[in-house]
C-alpha cells in the first residue's frame, strides 16, 4: 500500500483488519504450544510447527507489513533472499544427510 | 540536508565528515590506496622470507624506500597544498611500521621473519587486499565518485548513511593495523580464519572479527545505498538498457554484498562467541591440542564457517572483479569510439553472473569429503558461472572490433586486463572441475589463479579508471608519459610474480609455506621461481613510483583540460563540469535521449565530433 | 540541490528513498536470520546428541512473550494508522504502548530466561543448544533493543517532524514499523525453532 | 599435452586412480590453451589492425556475424563433455561411497600440530579403540587402547609405509586443527578435518619413496608438517611390518602400563 494512495477511510477500515490478524495470530501461537505439548512423531511435529510459522509469518507480512500490495520489486529482493538461504541450508545439509563415506567421529 | 545555500562549511564538515558523494569517493579512494600500499609492502616481506628463507631482511632499505618516497611526496606538494603534502605521512607512517616489524624479538629476530609473523602477515595481506583495499576502492571510490554522476543523481539517495559507511570502514581498518600491536600480532590463521585454528588463534584473531563486524556493516550500509541510488536516482530517460555497464556493475555488486555478508557476520559472532564466551559452535568434541585436552563441550562443526564464509566470499570475488569490468568496458567503449558490442548480453551475462554466484561457494569446499551428488552439483554450477565471465569478456575482445584504437593510459591498463583477467579466470576452470582440483587445491596454482584475476586484473582495471577519472575529478590529466612506464613496467613484473606461481602450483607445492617449500623435496627444482618472482615482486613495487610521482604532480600542476576531455557519451563527462559542483553535481539535472555509447553513428558524418552525448535530444537526422 | 523521491514516491517505481532502502535493510537481516536458523539446521543434524528443547526452555514465558510482540506489533501498526487518521493523541499512546511492550519483553526474557537459567548453570558454553539458544535470542534481543531506541525517539525528539511535515513523519513511522514487524517476524520462526521443536 | 604440462612442474603420477586426474588435467588444459591462443591471437591482431593510426574512422557496428555465439556455444559443450564426460565419473571413482575394505590395505592416519600419525590394524586386522583421556604425547599420541584389539595395532609417526599394486583405503581425521594430506605423485589430496573421518582411496603403481605434504594452513609448523611414504613391494611391505610388530612387542612393557 503506498501511502499515496491511502486515505484516512481506508485507514479505518483496515485497523480493524488489523486486529483480526492479531486474533488469528494469538490463536495460531496457542496452537502450536498445544500441538507441541502432544508430542507427535518428530517429522510431523516440524511439520506442523513449521507450517503454522510460516502462516503466521505471511500474515503479519503481508498486512502489518503492507507487502500484500507492496510494489513487485521489493518482493523480488526478498524473493531472492529466501532462495539463498534456501540455498544455504538444504545444499550443506543434503551432503551431510547423503554423504555416507565421510564419518562423524566423536 | 544538502545546502547549496552558498554559506561556508567548516572544514570538519566539508572535508572530513561531508556527505557530499565525491568527498566521500575520494575519501574512500585515498584510503582504498593506501591500503592496497600497505598490503603490498606486507607481502614484499613475506616474498623475502620466501626468496631467501631465514636470512635477515635488509630492513633499513625496505623501510627507507616508503620513507624516502614519503619524503618526495612531502617535498613536491609543497607549502601551498598541506593535505597532498600530508598524504606523504602515510608513506612514512609505513616506513615506520616497517621498522616496527623489525624491531620485535617476537616477530623477526635479527631481522629473521618467525613463522608465527609469516603468517600474520599473509593473513592480513589478504586481508587488507580484499576488504580493505580493492572493494573499497572500487566499489567506495569509483563507486561513489562516478555513479550519481553517471547517472545524472545529485548525490546518493541517502548521503548520511553514506558517511556512516565510510567511517565505518575507517574503524574497522583502524581495528585491523591495531592488531598487529596487541601480543601475539595480528591475526594468522589466514584470510579465511578457518577453525578450529581460529578458534584457538591469539587475540589477534578477536580483533579481526570486531574489523570484520565493522567492515560488514560497512559495506551493508554501502550496498543499501547503491541499490536505492540506482533504482531511484537515475535521470529522466535513462531506462535500464541505457545505463553504462559500470552502473550495472556497481549496482549488481551492491546486490551480492547486501545479501551476502550477513553470513558472515553470523559467522563472525559465533566466532566471536567460541573466542570469548566459551562456546563451541566450530569445535567438534575430542579435540586436543599439543596433547591437551580442550575443555569445550565440542559438538559443533568446523565446516560450519566454511560454508559461511565462502558464501560470502565467493559473491564477494565476483565484487573485486565486476566494477573492474565496468571500468574496462566504459574505458574500451570511449578509445574504441566505438558502442560496445553485444551490451545487453554483457548486461544479462552480469545479472546472471551474480544470481549465480549465491551457489557455487562450496567449489572451495571440494576436499573437506565431499559426496558426489553435491560435488556434481557445485561443479556443474561453477562451469555454469564461467560462461557469462566468457561472455562479457568475449563481447569486449570483439568490441575492439572495427573500433579506432586510441593507446592512451587508461585504455592500457583496460587492454591490459582482458588477457589477464582471462589467464586468472581459466585457470579457475581447472580449479571447478573436482578431480583437477585434488591435484591442485592448496596449491600456489590457486595463488596464481586468482591473483591473476585480482592484481594485473582488477587492480589494472583499477589503475585504468585513476586515470580515467582523473581528469574528472581535478580538471587536470595526468601525464601520459609516466602512466606509460607505469603500465608497461607494472605489466611485465605482475607477470614475473605470478607466472611461475601456476608452475609451482602444478608441481604441488602448498601454499601458506613460511619457507617457500624449501622443507619439500618436490619443490625442490622450482625453489629458484621463489627468487624471480620475489625479485618482480620488489620491482613491480618501484614501478609504482612513477604512478605516485605522476599522481603528486597532476595534482599540483597537471594539464588543464576542458570538461570532457576524452569526448565520452556517458552524463558523468557530458552534462557536468570537471570537477563537478559540490552539493549536486549538475547545474541542473540531465535528461537522457541516447544510449549510453553512441560512438561514430554512421549518419552524423558531419565530421565534427564522433559521438553523441547521452543528454544530447534527437535531431531528426539521427532517427536511423 | 534537494535529493529527489525522499518524501515523494518516484513514478515509475512507485517507491520513495527510504522504504526502499528500508526494505533492501530487511532483506539482508532476512539472510543474517536465515543464516543463524541455517547453522541451527546443521549443527543439530550434524549432533550426536541433542537436549530435549522442551525442558531446557520455558515455554509458558516463551508463550507469553510471543503474545506480548504480537501485540506490540499491533499497537505499532495502529500507531501509523492513527497517524494516517491524523489523530496525534493516539499515535502516542499507540507508540508508547509498544516501547512499554518491548520493554516487557526484554524484562521477561532477562529475568524469567537468563537469569534463572544461569542460576541452574546453564551458559551459552554447555552445550551447542544453549550456544544456539543465547546466540540467537540475543541477536534478536538486539534488535529488539534497537527498536526501542528507534520507537523511543519518535516518541520524543523525532515526533517534532509532525508539525513540520507530515508526510514525512508519516513515512518515517512507516518504516520503523517495517523494522518492528520484522523483529516479530524473526521471533515468530524463533519460538517453535528454540522453544517447541 | 600432458608433456607439457610436465615441463611446466607436473610430477610424474604414480597411482592408478591419478590417471584420471591427470587425463582431467589434460583435458581443461586444451580448452584453456584454444581460448587462450585464439583470443591472444583474435587480441593482437584486432589491436593492430584498428589502431588509430591506421583505422582512423571507427565502424558503429563492428562484428556482424554470430562467429562468437557458435564460440561460445562451444565453450559450453566443451565444458559439458568436461563435466560429464570425466569429471562426474572421476569424482564418484574416488569418493566411492563406502569404500571396499577386502583386500585392500586399511590405514588410518591422525594429523596433528604438526606430524602424522599412522596407525595400521595390525595382524588382527582390527583397529583399537582410540580415547582423548588416553592420550600421552609422548608414549601414546593416539590415545590407544591397547588391552583388545589394540594390542597388536602398530603406530608410526610420519612414517607411511603402502604397498604397491593393491588397493589402500586410509581412514583420515585430525586431532586438533584441519589439515590436509598431500600426496602429490598419487595425485591424492584430502582435509584432514577433526571430527570426521574421511576415506581416502587410491592404489599405487610404482615403488619409490616420496613425501606427504601438508596443504593447509594449521599453525606456524605448517611449513614443516611432512612426512613420509614409501611404496614399496608387497614382500618388503610384509617385511616392515613384521619389523615393526617386534619392534613393539619389545617396547611393549611400557606401552600399556
Ligand atoms: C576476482 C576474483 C575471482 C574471480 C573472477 C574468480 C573466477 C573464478 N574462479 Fe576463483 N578464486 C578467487 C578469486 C576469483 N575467482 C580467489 C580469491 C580464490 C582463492 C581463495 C582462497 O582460497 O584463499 C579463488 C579460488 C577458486 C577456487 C578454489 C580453488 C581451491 O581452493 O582449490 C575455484 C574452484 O572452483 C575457483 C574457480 C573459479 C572459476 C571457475 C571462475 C570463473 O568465474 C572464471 C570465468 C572466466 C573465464 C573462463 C575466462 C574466459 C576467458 C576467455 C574466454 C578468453 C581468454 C583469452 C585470453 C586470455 C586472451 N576459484
Ligand atoms: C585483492 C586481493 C589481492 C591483491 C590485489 C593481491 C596482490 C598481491 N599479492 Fe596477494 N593474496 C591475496 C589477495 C590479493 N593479493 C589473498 C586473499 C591471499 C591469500 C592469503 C591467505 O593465504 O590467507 C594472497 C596471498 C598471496 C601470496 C601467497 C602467500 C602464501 O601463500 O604464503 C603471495 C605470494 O607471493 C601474494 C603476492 C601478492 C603480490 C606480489 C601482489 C601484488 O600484485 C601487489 C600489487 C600492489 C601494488 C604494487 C601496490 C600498489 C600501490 C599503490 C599504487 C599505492 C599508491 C598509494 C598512494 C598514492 C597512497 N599474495
Ligand atoms: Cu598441517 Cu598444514
Ligand atoms: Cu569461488
Amino acid at each position: 500500500m503506498t501511502t499515496t494512495t491511502t486515505t484516512a477511510k481506508d485507514v479505518k477500515k483496515h485497523s480493524r483488519v488489523y486486529f483480526t490478524v492479531f486474533g488469528v495470530l494469538a490463536l495460531l501461537t496457542v496452537l502450536t504450544v498445544a500441538v507441541a505439548s502432544l508430542e507427535l512423531a518428530v517429522g510431523i511435529g516440524i511439520g506442523v510447527a513449521l507450517t503454522i510459522a510460516v502462516l503466521k509469518v505471511s500474515l503479519v507480512a503481508s498486512f502489518f507489513m503492507h507487502l500484500i500490495s507492496e510494489k513487485k520489486l521489493i518482493f523480488i529482493i526478498l524473493i531472492f533472499a529466501v532462495l539463498f538461504i534456501m540455498a544455504l541450508i538444504f545444499l550443506p545439509l543434503s551432503d551431510a544427510l547423503t554423504n555416507v563415506g565421510t564419518k562423524n567421529v566423536p | 540536508m544538502s545546502d547549496d545555500t552558498g554559506h561556508e562549511e567548516s572544514f570538519w564538515r566539508k572535508y572530513i565528515f561531508s556527505i557530499d558523494h565525491k568527498i566521500i569517493g575520494i575519501q574512500y579512494g585515498i584510503t582504498g590506496l593506501a591500503f592496497l600500499l600497505i598490503g603490498f609492502s606486507l607481502i614484499a616481506l613475506m616474498r623475502w622470507q620466501l626468496a631467501y628463507p631465514e636470512e635477515p631482511l635488509p630492513w633499513i632499505v625496505f623501510a627507507a624506500i616508503p620513507a624516502l618516497i614519503g619524503i618526495a611526496v612531502i617535498l613536491m606538494g609543497g607549502k601551498k597544498r598541506p593535505y597532498l603534502s600530508m598524504s606523504g605521512l602515510i608513506f612514512i607512517g609505513l616506513g615506520a611500521l616497517i621498522w616496527y616489524f623489525v624491531s620485535g624479538e617476537e616477530r623477526m629476530p635479527g631481522a629473521i621473519m618467525l613463522p608465527e609473523f609469516y603468517n600474520q602477515l599473509g593473513a592480513m595481506h589478504g586481508t587488507i587486499m580484499v576488504f580493505l583495499g580493492v572493494v573499497p576502492l572500487a566499489v567506495g571510490g569509483f563507486g561513489n565518485y562516478v555513479l550519481p554522476l553517471q547517472i545524472g543523481a545529485p548525490d546518493m539517495a541517502f548521503p548520511r548513511i553514506n558517511m556512516a559507511s565510510y567511517w565505518s570502514y575507517v574503524s574497522g581498518g583502524v581495528i585491523m593495523l591495531v592488531s598487529f600491536f596487541v601480543p601475539g600480532g595480528a591475526a594468522n590463521s589466514g584470510w579465511t580464519s578457518y577453525p578450529p585454528l581460529a578458534d584457538i588463534a591469539t587475540t589477534g584473531q578477536t580483533l579481526w572479527l570486531f574489523g570484520m563486524v565493522f567492515l560488514i556493516t560497512s559495506s551493508l550500509l554501502g550496498a543499501v545505498n547503491f541499490i536505492t541510488t540506482v533504482i531511484q536516482l537515475r535521470a529522466k530517460g535513462l531506462t535500464w538498457m541505457r545505463l553504462p555497464f559500470f552502473v550495472w556493475s556497481q549496482f549488481i555488486s551492491a546486490f551480492l554484498l547486501l545479501l551476502a555478508f550477513p553470513p558472515l557476520e553470523v559467522a563472525g559472532i559465533f566466532q566471536l562467541m567460541d573466542r570469548l564466551a566459551g562456546t563451541s559452535f566450530f569445535l567438534p568434541s575430542g579435540l586436543v591440542v599439543s596433547g591437551q585436552i580442550i575443555a569445550v563441550s565440542g559438538g559443533g562443526s568446523p565446516l560450519l564457517w566454511q560454508h559461511l564464509f565462502w558464501f560470502l566470499a565467493h559473491p564477494e570475488v565476483y565484487v573485486l572483479v565486476l566494477p573492474a569490468m565496468g571500468i574496462v568496458a566504459e574505458v574500451i567503449a570511449n578509445n574504441t569510439r566505438k558502442p560496445l558490442w553485444g551490451y545487453r548480453s554483457m548486461v544479462y551475462s552480469a545479472i546472471f553472473l551474480g544470481i549465480m554466484s549465491f551457489i557455487v561457494w562450496a567449489h572451495h569446499m571440494f576436499l573437506t569429503g565431499m559426496g558426489t551428488t553435491i560435488a556434481a552439483f557445485f561443479q556443474t554450477t561453477t562451469m555454469i558461472i564461467s560462461i557469462p565471465s566468457v561472455v562479457i569478456l568475449t563481447a569486449l575482445f570483439i568490441s575492439l572490433w572495427g573500433g579506432s584504437i586510441r593507446f592512451n593510459t587508461p585504455m592500457l591498463f583496460a587492454l591490459g586486463f582482458l588477457p589477464m583477467f582471462g589467464i586468472g579466470g581459466l585457470t579457475g576452470l581447472p580449479l571447478g572441475l573436482a578431480p583437477s582440483d585434488v591435484h591442485l587445491h592448496d596449491t600456489y596454482y590457486v595463488i596464481g589463479h586468482f591473483h591473476y584475476v585480482v592484481a594485473p586484473g582488477t587492480i589494472f582495471a583499477l589503475f585504468a579508471g585513476i586515470y580515467y577519472w582523473f581528469p574528472k575529478i581535478t580538471g587536470k590529466r595526468m601525464n601520459e608519459k609516466l602512466g606509460k612506464i607505469h603500465f608497461y613496467g607494472s605489466f611485465i613484473f605482475m607477470n614475473g610474480v605470478f607466472m611461475p606461481m601456476f608452475i609451482q602450483g602444478l608441481a604441488g607445492v602448498s601454499r601458506r609455506l613460511w619457507d617457500g617449500g624449501a622443507e619439500f623435496l618436490h619443490a625442490q627444482p622450482f625453489l629458484y621461481l621463489n627468487e624471480v618472482m620475489s625479485v618482480s615482486a620488489w620491482l613491480l613495487g618501484l614501478a609504482q613510483i612513477p604512478f605516485i610521482i605522476n599522481l603528486v604532480r597532476s595534482i599540483r600542476s597537471g594539464e588543464k583540460v576542458s570538461s570532457n576531455p576524452w569526448g565520452a557519451t556517458t552524463l558523468e563527462w557530458a552534462a557536468a563540469p570537471s570537477p563537478p559542483i559540490a552539493h549536486g553535481n549538475f547545474k541542473t539535472l540531465p535528461e537522457v535521449h541516447q544510449a549510453a555509447y553512441e560512438y561514430s553513428v554512421p549518419v552524423e558524418g558531419d565530421g565534427t565530433s564522433d559521438f553523441i552525448p547521452q543528454n544530447q535530444p534527437d535531431k531528426e537526422h539521427v532517427d536511423k | 540541490m534537494e535529493i529527489p523521491f525522499t518524501v515523494e514516491a518516484r513514478p515509475d517505481t512507485g517507491l520513495e528513498n527510504p522504504k526502499l532502502g528500508m526494505w533492501l535493510f530487511l532483506a539482508s537481516e532476512v539472510m543474517l536470520f536465515g543464516a543463524l536458523f541455517s547453522s541451527y539446521i546443521l549443527l543439530r543434524t550434524g549432533a550426536s546428541s541433542w537436549p530435549i528443547q522442551s525442558q531446557e526452555v520455558n515455554v509458558v514465558v516463551g508463550t507469553v512473550n510471543t503474545m506480548i510482540l504480537i501485540t506490540s506489533s499491533v499497537t505499532m501498526v495502529m500507531a501509523w494508522a492513527s497517524l494516517k487518521m491524523d489523530n496525534f493523541k493516539n499515535f502516542r499512546i499507540y507508540l508508547m504502548s509498544t516501547i512499554f511492550l518491548a520493554l516487557v519483553f526484554l524484562i521477561v526474557k532477562i529475568f524469567w530466561e537468563y537469569i534463572p537459567k544461569f542460576h541452574h548453570g546453564h551458559y551459552p558454553s554447555t552445550n551447542t543448544f544453549y550456544a544456539l539458544y543465547y546466540t540467537m535470542t540475543g541477536l534478536h534481543g538486539l534488535h529488539i533493543l534497537g527498536g526501542i531506541l528507534i520507537n523511543a525517539y519518535f516518541l520524543i525528539p523525532g515526533s517534532k517532524m509532525w508539525k513540520k511535515d507530515r508526510k514525512r513523519f508519516t513515512n518515517r513511522i512507516e518504516l520503523a514499523g517495517l523494522y518492528w514487524h520484522f523483529v516479530d517476524l524473526v521471533w515468530i520462526f524463533l519460538f517453535p525453532t528454540l522453544y517447541l521443536l | 599435452m600432458i608433456t607439457l604440462l610436465r615441463y611446466f612442474g607436473l610430477p610424474p603420477n604414480y597411482s592408478v586412480q591419478g590417471a584420471e586426474i591427470d587425463q582431467m588435467i589434460v583435458w581443461v588444459h586444451w580448452l584453456m590453451l584454444i581460448l587462450f591462443v585464439g583470443w591472444g591471437t583474435f587480441f593482437i591482431y584486432t589491436l593492430f589492425r584498428y589502431r588509430r593510426s591506421k583505422n582512423p574512422k571507427a565502424d558503429y557496428i563492428g562484428v556482424k556475424r554470430h562467429y562468437t555465439k557458435y564460440a561460445e556455444i562451444g565453450v559450453v559443450c566443451f565444458e559439458a563433455l568436461l563435466l560429464i564426460g570425466f569429471a562426474f565419473p572421476a569424482w564418484a571413482n574416488r569418493v566411492r561411497e563406502v569404500p571396499p575394505e577386502e583386500g585392500a590395505v586399511v590405514v588410518r592416519v591422525v594429523a596433528e600440530q604438526f606430524v602424522w600419525n599412522i596407525h595400521y590394524p595390525g595382524a588382527d586386522g582390527m583397529f583399537g579403540e582410540a580415547d582423548i583421556n588416553r592420550i600421552d604425547p609422548q608414549t601414546n599420541p593416539l590415545g590407544l587402547d591397547r588391552s583388545n584389539a589394540g594390542v597388536d595395532d602398530i603406530v608410526t609417526i610420519n612414517q607411511l609405509h603402502l604397498p604397491v599394486n593393491r588397493p589402500i583405503v586410509i581412514h583420515l581425521t585430525s586431532k586438533d586443527v584441519i589439515h590436509s594430506f598431500s600426496l602429490p605423485v598419487m595425485r591424492v589430496k584430502q582435509d584432514a578435518i577433526p571430527g570426521m573421518s574421511i576415506p581416502v582411496l587410491f592404489e599405487a603403481t610404482e615403488t619409490g619413496e616420496w613425501e606427504i605434504a601438508c596443504a593447509q594452513l594449521c599453525g606456524l609448523g605448517h611449513y614443516r608438517m611432512r612426512g613420509f611414504l614409501t611404496i614399496e613391494t608387497g614382500l618388503a611391505f610384509e617385511d616392515w611390518l613384521a619389523e615393526q610388530a617386534a619392534e613393539l612387542e619389545e617396547e611393549g612393557g611400557e606401552w600399556w602400563e
